[in-house]
């Protein structure tokens, strides 16, 4: 059973690096600021999302699962507010 | 190791980025990711409470007031001194290094066992009902410090504010924000701040025994309240407001209040009736967050500006 | 290990950060290396502190706790020389004699 | 009245999240001056929200999210595949508000699509990573959805 636990925060964890390097790759790669928000915005937070999943079955206090998911819903809400901006100031530019 | 040589790599790489990048902006922002580095290496360095103000106010805030002054000395030919001839940049960067290597020096030489407080204060520490040490040094074993320190925020507010224009004086602190009625920073300073005050309130109460504290809890309710302030749905007041003063000054005041009733009643200044510590503590901890959150707003804010 | 890999850090920073102050004539970019400077102080106090773990501590408290002091009042410095600079700056911009 | 006792219930339920359940009597008085901040800044707008289309919304955004991230990946990861930027004006249904820019936001987390600003004539440019064609139709649908989500449509 908790090898199964393990097996699944390993494989969750590993995922969400990769999307985390995947959004990296796109900052350096894509051509305009926007496309580079895109790589920020949705591979970085769904990385997060991994990992939290990932940390869950291994939370050790009573909250700290709800804690992990609250910090993924930060980052969501500012990330989904910052994208925007960033791309509106980037287009008046 | 590994993880230690990494973080290490990536704050001098980003360190010397800062120092030598062309444009203010890009040295802001590789500023700001070279304070988030400094909190991976105070965890690691076991400092949990410096790491959350390191992020939060080294950061955090820093990061917003460079951040609004990159960008309001961007194209302005602000008065600058000259640049240094060659031969004076090679004594420059040969002194430095000797600063460096002696400093070098004096950590690799560091007598072992290293000299050490922790036995004091884990001895000490029952007298004062925290369970954070580094709480109980703030409050109790070092109070005075923290004292003068909250002091110099209130200063640092009045010397801020006496740069303002004279036709400014009095007025609405920091430059005009542009009403913002839509958009996604409004939509932020909608939702953002209650969730603020939350995380706020448990950082701050959660410090009497685990890393947190008023620092930390000042500048998140410093952030949330500049938030809607920049997007225009809150009115800042003027710097002439009466309250506004009294605020910044009450959670000072009120330490020293505290402090001289110690030293009435026990002898000494600040030193706290024994099975009052804690209850007094947290009174003034809640007292200084208020007033340290007003005077972190207004010190990023910054004074009264000249109006367009 | 950990404080003294810090501690060596700390003390490179310190260098470049006084190098930055004293090399660059940018008056932002001064005020930035003076925080750069800052960060490798602490770190160099950090890394003391680290090495005085005991009585069931990650570090020794005091020190911990002067750090953290030391950031703050580092940051009210801050505030008051980005102040002080915008001023000069919307004073050349009004009286560009 | 109702919508001061909604966000106070969120906001305590946030509060036992983050804390695990600790110090609820504090946790009330937070969240009762949280909860006075959210009214001043954010008055109750004229939508109630559906809790079916609510929950239906927020069941379907883990697929929506791991599409936008897989999607991003490819484009990012696969030397032989480049992204095609592109801009398309697009007119929302929701009127210009808190309600629009929370969509908006929400659009931004979507597949391919990023808001990036207002064009002249009430329209919303829309920045696509790769597929321009679908982007205006897919943005009406997800718009419909979320309307009927936050009560809306009506």
């Amino acid at each position: 059973m908790s090898l199964l636990v393990d097996a699944f925060s390993l494989l969750a964890i590993l995922a969400g690096l990769v999307f985390f390097a995947a959004g990296t790759a796109g900052l350096l790669r894509f051509p305009d600021a926007s496309s580079r928000l895109h790589a920020l915005t949705k591979a970085d937070h769904l990385g997060l999302g991994l990992i939290v999943l990932g940390l869950l079955p291994r939370a050790e206090a009573v909250g700290g699962a709800p804690r992990l998911i609250a910090v993924w819903l930060l980052v969501l809400v500012s990330s989904a507010a910052a994208g925007p901006l960033l791309a509106r100031l980037a287009r008046r530019r | 190791m590994m993880a230690d040589g990494l973080i290490a790599a990536a704050i001098l790489g980003v360190a010397l980025a800062t120092i030598a990048s062309r444009g203010t902006f890009t040295a802001v922002a590789l500023f700001i990711a070279y304070g988030l580095l400094l909190s991976f290496a105070w965890v690691r360095l076991g400092a949990i409470d410096i790491a959350l103000t390191e992020a939060a106010i080294g950061a955090g805030l820093s990061g917003a007031l460079l951040l609004g002054a990159a960008s309001r000395v961007a194209g302005r030919g602000a008065a600058m001194d000259r640049r240094p001839g060659r031969a004076m940049t090679v004594a420059i960067a040969l002194g430095c290094a000797g600063v460096t290597a002696a400093l070098a020096a004096a950590i690799l030489l560091l007598p072992d066992p290293a000299p050490s407080l922790a036995p004091q204060v884990a001895a000490n520490i029952g007298a004062t009902g925290l369970g954070n040490p580094v709480a109980a040094v703030l409050m109790s074993f070092r109070g005075l410090d923290t004292l003068l320190e909250s002091a110099v925020l209130v200063l640092a507010v009045i010397a801020a504010w006496s740069l303002a224009p004279d036709d400014a004086w009095g007025g609405k602190p920091g430059p005009m924000q542009p009403v913002l009625a839509d958009g996604p920073l409004a939509l932020l300073a909608r939702l953002l701040p209650p969730l603020g005050i939350l995380v706020a309130v448990h950082v701050l109460w959660i410090g009497k025994d685990a890393p947190g504290g008023k620092f930390q809890a000042a500048a998140i309710l410093a952030a949330m309240w500049m938030l809607p302030w920049m997007a225009g749905r809150v009115v800042p007041p003027p710097i002439s407001a009466r309250w506004l003063r009294v605020a910044v000054a009450a959670g000072p005041a009120l330490f020293i209040a505290i402090g001289l009733a110690g030293w009435m009643t026990q002898g000494a200044f600040l030193a706290y009736p024994p099975g009052l510590a804690l209850p007094l503590i947290m009174v003034v901890e809640i007292a200084l967050t208020a007033s340290i959150a007003i005077a972190l707003a207004l010190l990023v804010i910054g004074p009264p500006g000249r109006r367009a | 290990m950990t404080a003294t890999v810090f501690g060596l850090v700390g003390a490179l920073l310190t260098g470049i950060g006084l190098f930055g102050l004293l090399a660059r004539p940018e008056p932002l970019l001064r005020i930035l290396a003076f925080n750069v400077l800052g960060g490798g102080i602490f770190l160099v106090f950090g890394a003391v502190a680290r090495r005085g773990a005991g009585a069931g501590f990650a570090g020794d408290p005091v020190p911990q706790a002067i750090i953290l002091t030391g950031i703050v009042v580092a940051f009210a410095a801050t505030t008051l020389a980005v102040a002080l600079l915008l001023r000069i700056a919307s004073d050349d911009e009004s009286d560009p004699s | 009245m109702a919508a001061g006792a909604t966000r106070f219930a969120l906001l305590l339920l946030a509060w036992a999240a983050i804390t695990g359940g600790d110090d609820m009597m504090l946790g009330a008085v937070t969240a009762a001056a949280a909860a006075w901040c959210s009214l001043l800044l954010s008055p109750p707008g004229p939508y109630r929200p559906r809790p079916t289309a609510l929950a239906l919304l927020a069941l379907r955004f883990p697929w929506q999210a791991l599409r936008a991230g897989v999607d991003v990946a490819r484009v990012a990861l696969d030397p032989r595949r480049a992204p095609n930027p592109g801009e398309v004006a697009w007119t929302p249904r929701l009127p210009p508000g808190p309600a629009r820019d929370a969509f908006l936001a929400y659009a931004s987390l979507l597949p391919g699509t990023l808001p990036a600003g207002e064009a002249a004539d009430g329209a919303v440019i829309i920045h696509a990573l790769t597929n321009h064609a679908a982007v205006a139709a897919d943005m009406t649908a997800e718009e419909a959805r979320f309307a009927r989500a936050i009560g809306a449509d009506a």
